[in-house]
C-alpha cells in the first residue's frame, strides 16, 4: 500500500512537470514564427528570475491575489459547485477595499485600518457570493450561469461608482483618488513591492486546508460536494451548505481586492486586473483544488506571468504580450491530460501486477 | 428502415476468456458453449463474473485474453452494434432504459436509420408486445412505469432487434413471484421457438425451473458445467459458494418487558399527485421486535422508511417514537434520537465512496460534540472507533483511511451497518440490507440484525427476499401500492400467500386473518 | 415607427450569431456535452473568418476557414473531455485562455503592426424582393445577410434532425443515459465528437458573424463575452432549439433596448450601467424564474465505459 | 527659450544636449498591444518616427497592466534609463509615485496632466482644439443639423473635447439656418467593443443623427460600419479614417502623432523637456491635421484654414463651449 502512495506521488509530480514543460516548449515553438529564439528569451527571462530580487518578489506579488481567487474556485469546487464569478467578487471587494480606505485613512491607525479594510473585502465578495449561494439554495439557479453573470453585473456596479461617488477628485478620469501611505499594506522585502499581503495569502490557504480537513463544518462541506444525497440523508443542510461554501468563496476572492487595491494598485482603476477569476480556475485545477498545492500553482503562474513580462521587454526582442496567454492556456490544458495519464498510468500497473499475480 | 441481422447460427463457443480490471479478475481462462434452443442458466455469488462475461459476448467489453467462436468461426465483437448482427440481445443488471422517452422511443433506438416512421413504429412495439401478452403503452414515459413494466420494456427492446440469443442479467431481481413465472413462461416460449438464452441469477430454484444446463462461477472462473438432470440445489451450492455456511440461529420473540414504547405509526398517509405513495399504515413496533416487510419494490417501501427518517414529510397521521412526536424532529434530531437507517442504495444514500472509511462513519456524527474537540474533527478517537468497527464487523478493508469506494460491496454494506448500529439507539430501519451481497456477507448483516433484536432495538425490515424476511421476522407486513396488505405472524403464511399478497390479491382462505390482525394493531 | 423598425432589425442582426452559437449548443448538450469552449470557438471563428477573407478575397473561405478552425478547437476540446474523459467546465477556461492568445499572437505574425484597421467587405445585405417589401417585418426579417437566412433554415432542420430522425434519437439518449445507447449498439463518443465538432462549425460560424458579416474587420476583443450569452441561451431555452429561438431574440431585444437606452445620452433616467448590466440581470432573473428545467439528466458527466 | 526655461527652475534632469541622440536611453511603456490598430499603434507609430527621423534608439514594451505601472517605471530607472515614456493618463499617478526616488530619469506621460516634480514632464495633445476643427467641417457638412457623439468612457478631457465639439458644432449649423440644430452624447462605456459601437451608431442614427463623431477606440471602427450603412456622415477623429470608408467619413482630423513624438523628444534631446510643466501641443504645434475626403467643398476646407488662422492668431477662445 506504502509503495502505491509513493508511486501515485511519484506519477503527480513528473506528469505535471512534464505538461509544464510541454506548455512551454509549445508556447516557445511559435515564438519561431517570429524568428525569435524561443531558448534565448526563456533562458535569460529565467536567469533574471534567479539573480534579479526585485523580479523574484514580483513572482510572489503577482501569486498573491492568484492564491485568493483560486482558492475562491477551489473552495466551492470541493461541494461540487462552480463559482466562475470570482473576478466579480474581486471587484467588489476591491470597491469595498477602496471605499473604506479613503474613508478612515488617516483617521485610525494603520495596523487598525488595514484589518478593517480586509474585514470589509471579505464581507463584500462574501455577500455577492452568498448571494449566489441563496440562489441556488432558494430557486435551485444554476449556479454556473448566475456566477458567470454576476460578473457582468458587478462591473458594470464599479464603473458607474468610478464614474459617480468614487471619482477622483480632480473629476477627470474614472478612478479614485489614491489611497494614502497610511492605506498601504506594508512591503516585507526592501526594495521590492512584495507586501505582507503574499503571507496573509498563505496563511489564509493554510487555513482553508485546515477547515476543509479538519473540522466538522469543513467535512460537511466535501461531503455534500462527494454525495450530496448521502450527505442530506446523514443530516447535513445541503441549501445551508451551498450558501456557507458561496461566502466563504466569495469572501477569499474578495480578499484579493485587498491585496490589490491596497497592497499594488493604491487606487481603483477601470479594466483593472481583468484576468484573475480565469487565472484562479486553471491554478486551482493545476493543484487539483487543494489549497496547499494551490499556493505553488499560484507561484507558478506568477512566474509564467513575470516571464512573460520580462520577455516583453528584452530590446529589440519584445515578445508579444500575448505569448502569456498561450503559456497560461496550453500549461493549464496539459495538467488536464495529465490527470489522464495518471489514470492510465495507474491502471496499467495495477493490471500489470494483477497479471503477474495471476500467472 | 431497420438493420439486417445474421443469427443462423447454431452454437458459440467462448474459449479461455479472461478479463482483468485494474484491481480485479474478473474472469479467468472461461470456457462454455451456447446452443439454439436451449436455456442457459449462469450462477455464481456476486463479482463471480457472470456479467462480465456476458458483457464480453455482447461487445460491451473486450476481453483481454480468449475468442469468441460462432459455429466454430472466431468472429470479433468490438461493439454490441456487432453482437446485434449476430442476433445477439442483452437487457443489462441495471436497466439501461430513458427514462425521459417514451416506450417507442426506447425501444427503436439504435435499430432504425434515417428518419424515424414514428406511427409505424408504434405499431410494431404495439404488436411485439401484444405477440407475447405484455400489456404496455407504447406512448407512455418509461419512467412512470413500474419496474415490472419496464422489464418488458427492456424484452421487446430486445425482441425487435430479432435477437435469437436473449441475454438476461438477473431479470427477476425485481418481480413478484409472479411476474417471475410469467417470465419463465415467455423464456420457455422463446427457447421453443429455436433462440436461445442465457439466464444469469443466484437463486437456485430458478435455475432448477427453467434451465437446460448450467454454468456455475466462482471467482471469475467455471466451477461447473451441468445438465440440470444430472445436478441438484445441493450441489450447485457448494460449487457457487467453495464453503459452508451456518445459517444464524434464532429464538422466537417473546413480547418486551422494556419501558420503552418502542414505534407507533397511526394512518401514516402520502400522495404525490393522484398516487398514493403510503395509503394510511398503522402499526406498532415493539422493542426487540423485528417487523418484516414484504412486497415488490417500488410499492412505497422505501417511502415509509424515508417519512419515519424524516427525509420525506407526510401528509396525515402519526409517527411517535418512545413516546417523542417525530413528525416535530428534523432529519438531524432524528438522528441525534437514535434513529437508524440503512437505505436500500447504498452508493447514492448511505456512503461517499471518495471519501475514507472513518469518514463514512462520521459522516452522521459531525454535530455530535462528543466526535469532534475544540472546533476540530477528533481524530484520533475517530480513528480508534473506525477500527473497533472494522474489528466487530470484520470489514475486510487495508485501514480505516483508504477510500470506501474501493471496498466490495457487502464490506461497504457492513460499514454502513456499524455505523448505523453505533447511533441506532431507538429504532432500526433496513431497505434491503443484503441486495446484491454474496452469502458470508449476508449471514454476517443477519447476525447483526439479530443482535439488534436481542439488545431490545426495534428492526423495521425491507426485503425483497422472502427467504429473509421469514428467517428475520417476527411478524410480517406485505406491502402493495402503499399500502398494508396486512400483519402477520410468519407461522400464517406460505410463499404462495405472500406472492398472491405481493400483487394485491388477498387469498381468498385467508381474508379473516388479515383483516383481524390489523384491527388488532391499531392502538 | 423607423426607431421602433430598428431596434428589431438590430435585435434580430445580433441574434443571428447568437442563434449559431445557442442551437450548437443546444445539440451538444443534448447528447451530455456542455461546450464551454464556446467563447473560445466564437473568437477564433471572427479571426478565421477575418483571416481567410482578407487572405484570399472571398467571405466563402473565411466562413470555411472560420468553421475549420472552430472545429478544430472543438475537436480538442472533445479529446479532452470525451477520450481523456477529463471536466468540461475546467477544460473551456483552458482553451478558451489559450485561444485569446493564440488569436492575437497570429494576427500580428501574418499582418504586424499596422496602424489602421484592416479592412474586409462585410457581407452584403441582401433585401429578399418581394418579402423586404412588407411593411416593418420586411425591413426586419427580410432584409438580412446570407447567414441570417441560412440560420432561418437551420432552425427547423436541427428541431427535425433532433425529433424526428433517428440521428436525433440517439443524440438525446446519449445526453440521457449512455449506457442506454451504449447498449443499443450506438458508440456514445461517435456522437459526442459529433455534436462536439458540429457545435465548432456552428460556433466558428457566428464567430465569423462578428468579423465577416458585421463589422468588416476583427479585433481583440471582439466576441467579448457574446460566446458565454449563447452558452447561457441554452440553458434558459431548455436544451429545445425553439426555446433557444425566443431565448436569443429576447437577450438581441434587450441588447437592443439597451443599446437605445443608451443613445439618449443623457435623457435615460436610469445610469448607463444599468442598461449594461441590464441582459445579464435578465438572465439572472430568468434563470432564478424558471421552474422547470429539463437538464439532460447526465449533462457534463463524462462516460466511462469499463472503469479501471 | 531653453535658458530662460532652465533658468527658472534649475533642473538636474534635463540633459545637457551634449550627447547623440541614439546615446540616450528611451522607452516608451504601452497599456495595450501595439497591433491594436488604434491609440497603442498610433504611439507605437510615433516612437518609429523618432527613431528614423532624430536617429533616436526608443525602446518600448506593450500591454502593460494597471497593476504593474509602477513597478515598469521602476524597473526601467533602476536600469538607468534617461528618459521613460507612457501612453496614456492612467500613468501619471504612477509617475508621480516613482519620479521623486529616480532624479535621474524623466517622466513623459504622452496625455499627462500631472506635473509635480523637476522630472516629471507631460506632453498633452490639446484634444480639444482638434475637436474643434471636427466641429467646423461637421458643423458645415451635416444636413438636418443633428450631431451624434459617442466617447469611449467618461472623463474630463474626453467631456471638454465633446463640449467644444457639440456646441461649435450645432452653432454653425444654426448660423446655416437649421433652427433645430442639436447633438446628442453617448458612451460606449468600452475602449474595444467594436460590435457594441456599430449598434449605438446605428440606434443614433435611426433616432435622426446624420452626423456622427467618435471618439473611443476600436468602439469608433464599428460606428463607422454603421455610418456606412445607413449613410451617414462621419468625421473621422485621431486617425486617418477616411480610408477605412471614402464614402461615409468625409473627413478626419488626425492626431499627427509622428509630429507630436518627434516634437517632444527632440525637445527632451536639446535639454527643453523641463519638469514641473505640462507640455501642451495642439493647433500651433501643428499636430492636428484635417485630411479631407472628394465631397468636401472647398469652402469647408476654406472654414478650417480660417478657423486654424484665426486660432494660432489668438482670436478664438475655446474655454467659452467647455461645460462648467
Ligand atoms: N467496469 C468495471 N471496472 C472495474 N471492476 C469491475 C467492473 N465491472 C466489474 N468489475 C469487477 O469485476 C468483478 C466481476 O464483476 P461482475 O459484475 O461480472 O460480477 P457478477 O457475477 O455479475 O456479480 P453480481 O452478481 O454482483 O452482478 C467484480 O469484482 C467487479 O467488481
Ligand atoms: N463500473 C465500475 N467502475 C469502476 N469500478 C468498479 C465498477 N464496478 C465495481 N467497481 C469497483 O470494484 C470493486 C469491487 O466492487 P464489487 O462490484 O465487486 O462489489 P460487489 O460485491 O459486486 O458489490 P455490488 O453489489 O456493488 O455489485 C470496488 O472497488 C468497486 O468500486
Ligand atoms: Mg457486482
Ligand atoms: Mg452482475
Amino acid at each position: 500500500m506504502g509503495k502505491r502512495i509513493g508511486a501515485s506521488t511519484r506519477d503527480l509530480i513528473i506528469t505535471n512537470l512534464v505538461a509544464i514543460v510541454a506548455g512551454l516548449v509549445l508556447s516557445g515553438f511559435l515564438l519561431l514564427f517570429l524568428d525569435i529564439n524561443p531558448i534565448q528569451v526563456y533562458s535569460s527571462a529565467i536567469k533574471t528570475l534567479f539573480t534579479d530580487r526585485y523580479m523574484a518578489a514580483e513572482v510572489f506579488l503577482k501569486a498573491t491575489p492568484f492564491i485568493f481567487t483560486a482558492l475562491a474556485f477551489a473552495f466551492t469546487y470541493k461541494a461540487n459547485l462552480f463559482n466562475i464569478g470570482a473576478q466579480g467578487q474581486f471587484y467588489l471587494g476591491s470597491v469595498a477595499a477602496v471605499s473604506v480606505s479613503l474613508l478612515l485613512d488617516g483617521k485610525i491607525p494603520t495596523a487598525i485600518l488595514l484589518v478593517v479594510v480586509f474585514a470589509a473585502t471579505l464581507l463584500a465578495g462574501g455577500l455577492m457570493g452568498a448571494g449566489i449561494g441563496f440562489l441556488k439554495a432558494r430557486y435551485n439557479a444554476n449556479e454556473f450561469l448566475t456566477s458567470m453573470m454576476s460578473t457582468y453585473v458587478a462591473l458594470a456596479f464599479m464603473n458607474y461608482l468610478l464614474r459617480t461617488v468614487l471619482k477622483e477628485t480632480k473629476g477627470e478620469y474614472p478612478q479614485t483618488d489614491a489611497l494614502s501611505e497610511a492605506a498601504w499594506i506594508p512591503r516585507i522585502v526592501p526594495g521590492t513591492r512584495l507586501h505582507l499581503g503574499f503571507v496573509i495569502a498563505v496563511i489564509t490557504a493554510i487555513l482553508i486546508w485546515v477547515f476543509l480537513y479538519k473540522t466538522p463544518l469543513g467535512f460537511r462541506i466535501r461531503a455534500i460536494g462527494s454525495n450530496a444525497r448521502a450527505g442530506e440523508l446523514a443530516g447535513i443542510n445541503s441549501r445551508r451548505i451551498f450558501v456557507i461554501a458561496f461566502l466563504i468563496s466569495g469572501a477569499l476572492a474578495g480578499a484579493a481586492g485587498f491585496t490589490e487595491v491596497n497592497g499594488v494598485q493604491r487606487m481603483l482603476i477601470q479594466d483593472f486586473n481583468p484576468d484573475l477569476g480565469s487565472a484562479g480556475i486553471g491554478i486551482a485545477i493545476l493543484a487539483n483544488a487543494n489549497p496547499i498545492g494551490i499556493i505553488f500553482a499560484s507561484i507558478l503562474f506568477g512566474a509564467i506571468s513575470v516571464i512573460g513580462t520580462m520577455m516583453g521587454r528584452m530590446p529589440g526582442i519584445n515578445v508579444p504580450p500575448s505569448i502569456v496567454s498561450i503559456i497560461q492556456g496550453s500549461v493549464m490544458l496539459f495538467v488536464i491530460a495529465a490527470y489522464y495519464v495518471r489514470a492510465m498510468i495507474g491502471i496499467r500497473r495495477d493490471k500489470k501486477r494483477l497479471k503477474r499475480e495471476e500467472a | 428502415m431497420r438493420e439486417e441481422i445474421k443469427g443462423n447460427w447454431s452454437e458459440i463457443e467462448i474459449r479461455n476468456v479472461s478479463k482483468y480490471f485494474a484491481r480485479v479478475v474478473a474472469n479467468k481462462d472461461v470456457n462454455f458453449t451456447i446452443r439454439k434452443g436451449e436455456v442457459l442458466a449462469l450462477l455464481g455469488e456476486n463479482g463471480a463474473g457472470k456479467s462480465t462475461i456476458m458483457k464480453i459476448l455482447y461487445g460491451l467489453y473486450q476481453a483481454d485474453e480468449g475468442s469468441i467462436l460462432f459455429d466454430g468461426k472466431e468472429e470479433r465483437i468490438a461493439n454490441p452494434k456487432d453482437a446485434m448482427k449476430f442476433g445477439i440481445g442483452m437487457i443489462q443488471q441495471h436497466f439501461s432504459l430513458v427514462y425521459a422517452h417514451t416506450v417507442t422511443e426506447n425501444v427503436i433506438l439504435g435499430a432504425m436509420r434515417g428518419v424515424i416512421p414514428y406511427a409505424k413504429a408504434k405499431e410494431e412495439v404495439e404488436s411485439l408486445a401484444s405477440r407475447y401478452g405484455f400489456d404496455v403503452d407504447a406512448d407512455a414515459l418509461v419512467g412512470d412505469l413500474d419496474v415490472g413494466v419496464q422489464q418488458k420494456v427492456e424484452i421487446i427492446k430486445a425482441l425487435f432487434k430479432q435477437t435469437t440469443l436473449l441475454i438476461m442479467d438477473e431479470p427477476t431481481a425485481v418481480l413478484t413471484p409472479q411476474e417471475a413465472d410469467q417470465l419463465m413462461e415467455f423464456v420457455r416460449q422463446f427457447v421453443a421457438d429455436g433462440h436461445a438464452v442465457v439466464f444469469i441469477t443466484h437463486k437456485m430454484k430458478e435455475v432448477m425451473e427453467v434451465a437446460d444446463r448450467i454454468i456455475v462461477m466462482r471467482d471469475g472462473r467455471i466451477s461447473g458445467d451441468l445438465r440440470k438432470e444430472d445436478t441438484n440445489e445441493a450441489e450447485l451450492s457448494r460449487l457457487m459458494i467453495g464453503r459452508d455456511i451456518v445459517a444464524p440461529a434464532k429464538v422466537d420473540f417473546e413480547g418486551s418487558d422494556h419501558e420503552r414504547s418502542g414505534l407507533v405509526v397511526k394512518n401514516l398517509s402520502l400522495a404525490q399527485g393522484k398516487v398514493k405513495l403510503l395509503d394510511d399504515i398503522s402499526f406498532h413496533l415493539r422493542p426487540g421486535e423485528v417487523l418484516g416487510i414484504a412486497g415488490v419494490s417500488g410499492n412505497g417501501q422505501e417511502e415509509l422508511c424515508e417519512t419515519i427518517c424524516g427525509i420525506r414529510a407526510f401528509d396525515s397521521g402519526s409517527v411517535v417514537l418512545d413516546g417523542v412526536d417525530l413528525s416535530e424532529l428534523s432529519l438531524r434530531e432524528r438522528i441525534e434520537q437514535g434513529v437508524g437507517y440503512v437505505p436500500v442504495d447504498r452508493h447514492r444514500d448511505a456512503m461517499i465512496g471518495s471519501m475514507s472509511l472513518a469518514e463514512n462513519i462520521y459522516l452522521k456524527f459531525s454535530t455530535d460534540g462528543d466526535w469532534n474537540r475544540r472546533g476540530l474533527i477528533d481524530t484520533n478517537n475517530l480513528r480508534q472507533k473506525t477500527l473497533e468497527s472494522i474489528e466487530d464487523f470484520d470489514i475486510r478493508a487495508p485501514g480505516p483511511d483508504a477510500p470506501a469506494g474501493n471496498l466490495s460491496g457487502g464490506n461497504q454494506q457492513k460499514l454502513i451497518l456499524s455505523r448505523e448500529m453505533r447511533l441506532a439507539k431507538k429504532l432500526l430501519i433496513l431497505n434491503q440490507p443484503t441486495r446484491g451481497l454474496d452469502l458470508g456477507a449476508i449471514n454476517n448483516i443477519h447476525s447483526t440484525v439479530l443482535k439488534a433484536r436481542a439488545e431490545g432495538l426495534p428492526v423495521l425490515l425491507i426485503s425483497t427476499e422472502l427467504s429473509e424476511i421469514f428467517a428475520l421476522s417476527d411478524r410480517i407486513a406485505v406491502m402493495y401500492k402503499g399500502r398494508f396488505m396486512g400483519i402477520f405472524s410468519p407461522r400464517e403464511l406460505n410463499t404462495e400467500h405472500i406472492g398472491l399478497l405481493m400483487a394485491g390479491i388477498v387469498p381468498d382462505d385467508m381474508s379473516h386473518v388479515a383483516g383481524e390482525e390489523i384491527r388488532a394493531e391499531v392502538v | 415607427m423607423n426607431v421602433a423598425v430598428g431596434i428589431l432589425a438590430r435585435a434580430l442582426t445580433m441574434s443571428t450569431p447568437l442563434l449559431y452559437g445557442s442551437l450548437s449548443e443546444v445539440v451538444a448538450e443534448r447528447s451530455g456535452m456542455m461546450v464551454t469552449a464556446i467563447e473560445g470557438i466564437f473568437l477564433i471563428g471572427a479571426w478565421g473568418g477575418f483571416v481567410g477573407t482578407y487572405l484570399w478575397g472571398s467571405a466563402l473561405y473565411g466562413i470555411l476557414l472560420a468553421m475549420g478552425l472552430g472545429m478544430v478547437i472543438a475537436a480538442i476540446y472533445a479529446f479532452v473531455t470525451v477520450t481523456m474523459r477529463q471536466h468540461q467546465v475546467v477544460t473551456g477556461t483552458a482553451l478558451n485562455i489559450l485561444v485569446a492568445g493564440l488569436c492575437t499572437y497570429f494576427q500580428r505574425v501574418l499582418f504586424g503592426i499596422p496602424t489602421s484597421p484592416l479592412k474586409i467587405d462585410r457581407l452584403p445585405q441582401l433585401p429578399v424582393p418581394l418579402l423586404s417589401e412588407i411593411p416593418v417585418l420586411g425591413e426586419v426579417f427580410f432584409n438580412q445577410n446570407i447567414l441570417t437566412y441560412i440560420m432561418y433554415a437551420i432552425i427547423p432542420i436541427i428541431y427535425f434532425v433532433l425529433y424526428r430522425t433517428s440521428a436525433g434519437l440517439a443524440i438525446r439518449s446519449t445526453g440521457e443515459n449512455p449506457v442506454a445507447s451504449d447498449v443499443a449498439g450506438i458508440n456514445v463518443n461517435f456522437v459526442r465528437y459529433a455534436t462536439v465538432l458540429f457545435s465548432g462549425l456552428m460556433g466558428g460560424v457566428a464567430g465569423a458573424f462578428y468579423s465577416i458579416g458585421f463589422l468588416g474587420m476583427f479585433t481583440a476583443g471582439i466576441i467579448g463575452g457574446r460566446g458565454w450569452i449563447a452558452f447561457a441561451i441554452c440553458f434558459l431555452g431548455n436544451w429545445h432549439p425553439f426555446g433557444a429561438v425566443v431565448g436569443t431574440l429576447v437577450f438581441g431585444l434587450a441588447e437592443s433596448i439597451s443599446i437605445y437606452m443608451q443613445s439618449l445620452g443623457s435623457a435615460g433616467f436610469l445610469p448607463n450601467e444599468f442598461f449594461i448590466a441590464l441582459p445579464y440581470i435578465l438572465t439572472i432573473v430568468l434563470t432564478v424564474s424558471r421552474r422547470s428545467f429539463k437538464v439532460p439528466a447526465k449533462l457534463g458527466i463524462p462516460y466511462v465505459k469499463e472503469g479501471g | 527659450d531653453k535658458s530662460k526655461d532652465s533658468g527658472e527652475k534649475p533642473d538636474e534632469s534635463a540633459p545637457a544636449g551634449d550627447k547623440a541622440a541614439a546615446d540616450y536611453k528611451i522607452v516608451l511603456i504601452l497599456p495595450g498591444p501595439i497591433n491594436d490598430q488604434s491609440w497603442n499603434a498610433t504611439n507605437y507609430a510615433g516612437l518609429v518616427a523618432c527613431n528614423e527621423q532624430l536617429g533616436t534608439n526608443i525602446e518600448y514594451v506593450e500591454n502593460v497592466k494597471s497593476s504593474d505601472y509602477e513597478s515598469t517605471f521602476r524597473e526601467y530607472a533602476e536600469r538607468k534609463y534617461d528618459l521613460v515614456m507612457a501612453a496614456g493618463t492612467q500613468f501619471d499617478e504612477p509617475a508621480a509615485a516613482v519620479a521623486p526616488n529616480y532624479p535621474d530619469t524623466t517622466f513623459c506621460v504622452v496625455n499627462g496632466s500631472k506635473a509635480d516634480g523637476n522630472n516629471v514632464a507631460p506632453i498633452f495633445p490639446k484634444e480639444y482644439e482638434a475637436s474643434y476643427l471636427a466641429s467646423v467641417i461637421a458643423g458645415n457638412v451635416s444636413e438636418n443639423g443633428n450631431f451624434a457623439t459617442i466617447g469611449g468612457f467618461p472623463n474630463e478631457p474626453m467631456e471638454k473635447l465633446l463640449s467644444v465639439y457639440e456646441k461649435h458644432a450645432v452653432e454653425i449649423a444654426t448660423e446655416r439656418g437649421i433652427a433645430d440644430a442639436k447633438a446628442t452624447r453617448a458612451y460606449a462605456n468600452s475602449w474595444d467593443d467594436v460590435a457594441l459601437g456599430k449598434q449605438m451608431a446605428a440606434q443614433m442614427i435611426d433616432n435622426g443623427a446624420d452626423t456622427l463623431f467618435v471618439y473611443a477606440n476600436e468602439v469608433g471602427l464599428g460606428s463607422i460600419e454603421a455610418a456606412k450603412e445607413k449613410g451617414a456622415k462621419f468625421i473621422g477623429f485621431s486617425s486617418d479614417q477616411n480610408s477605412v470608408a471614402p464614402e461615409t467619413v468625409v473627413a478626419s482630423v488626425v492626431f499627427d502623432f509622428e509630429t507630436f513624438y518627434v516634437w517632444a523628444v527632440d525637445q527632451y534631446v536639446k535639454g527643453t523637456l523641463s519638469g514641473n510643466k505640462v507640455h501642451e501641443a495642439g493647433i500651433k504645434e501643428g499636430i492636428f491635421k484635417p485630411v479631407y475626403g472628394p465631397d468636401i467643398s472647398d469652402e469647408v476646407k476654406t472654414a478650417v484654414e480660417t478657423a486654424i488662422d484665426d486660432y494660432k492668431a489668438g482670436k478664438t477662445d475655446l474655454s467659452k463651449y467647455f461645460d462648467e
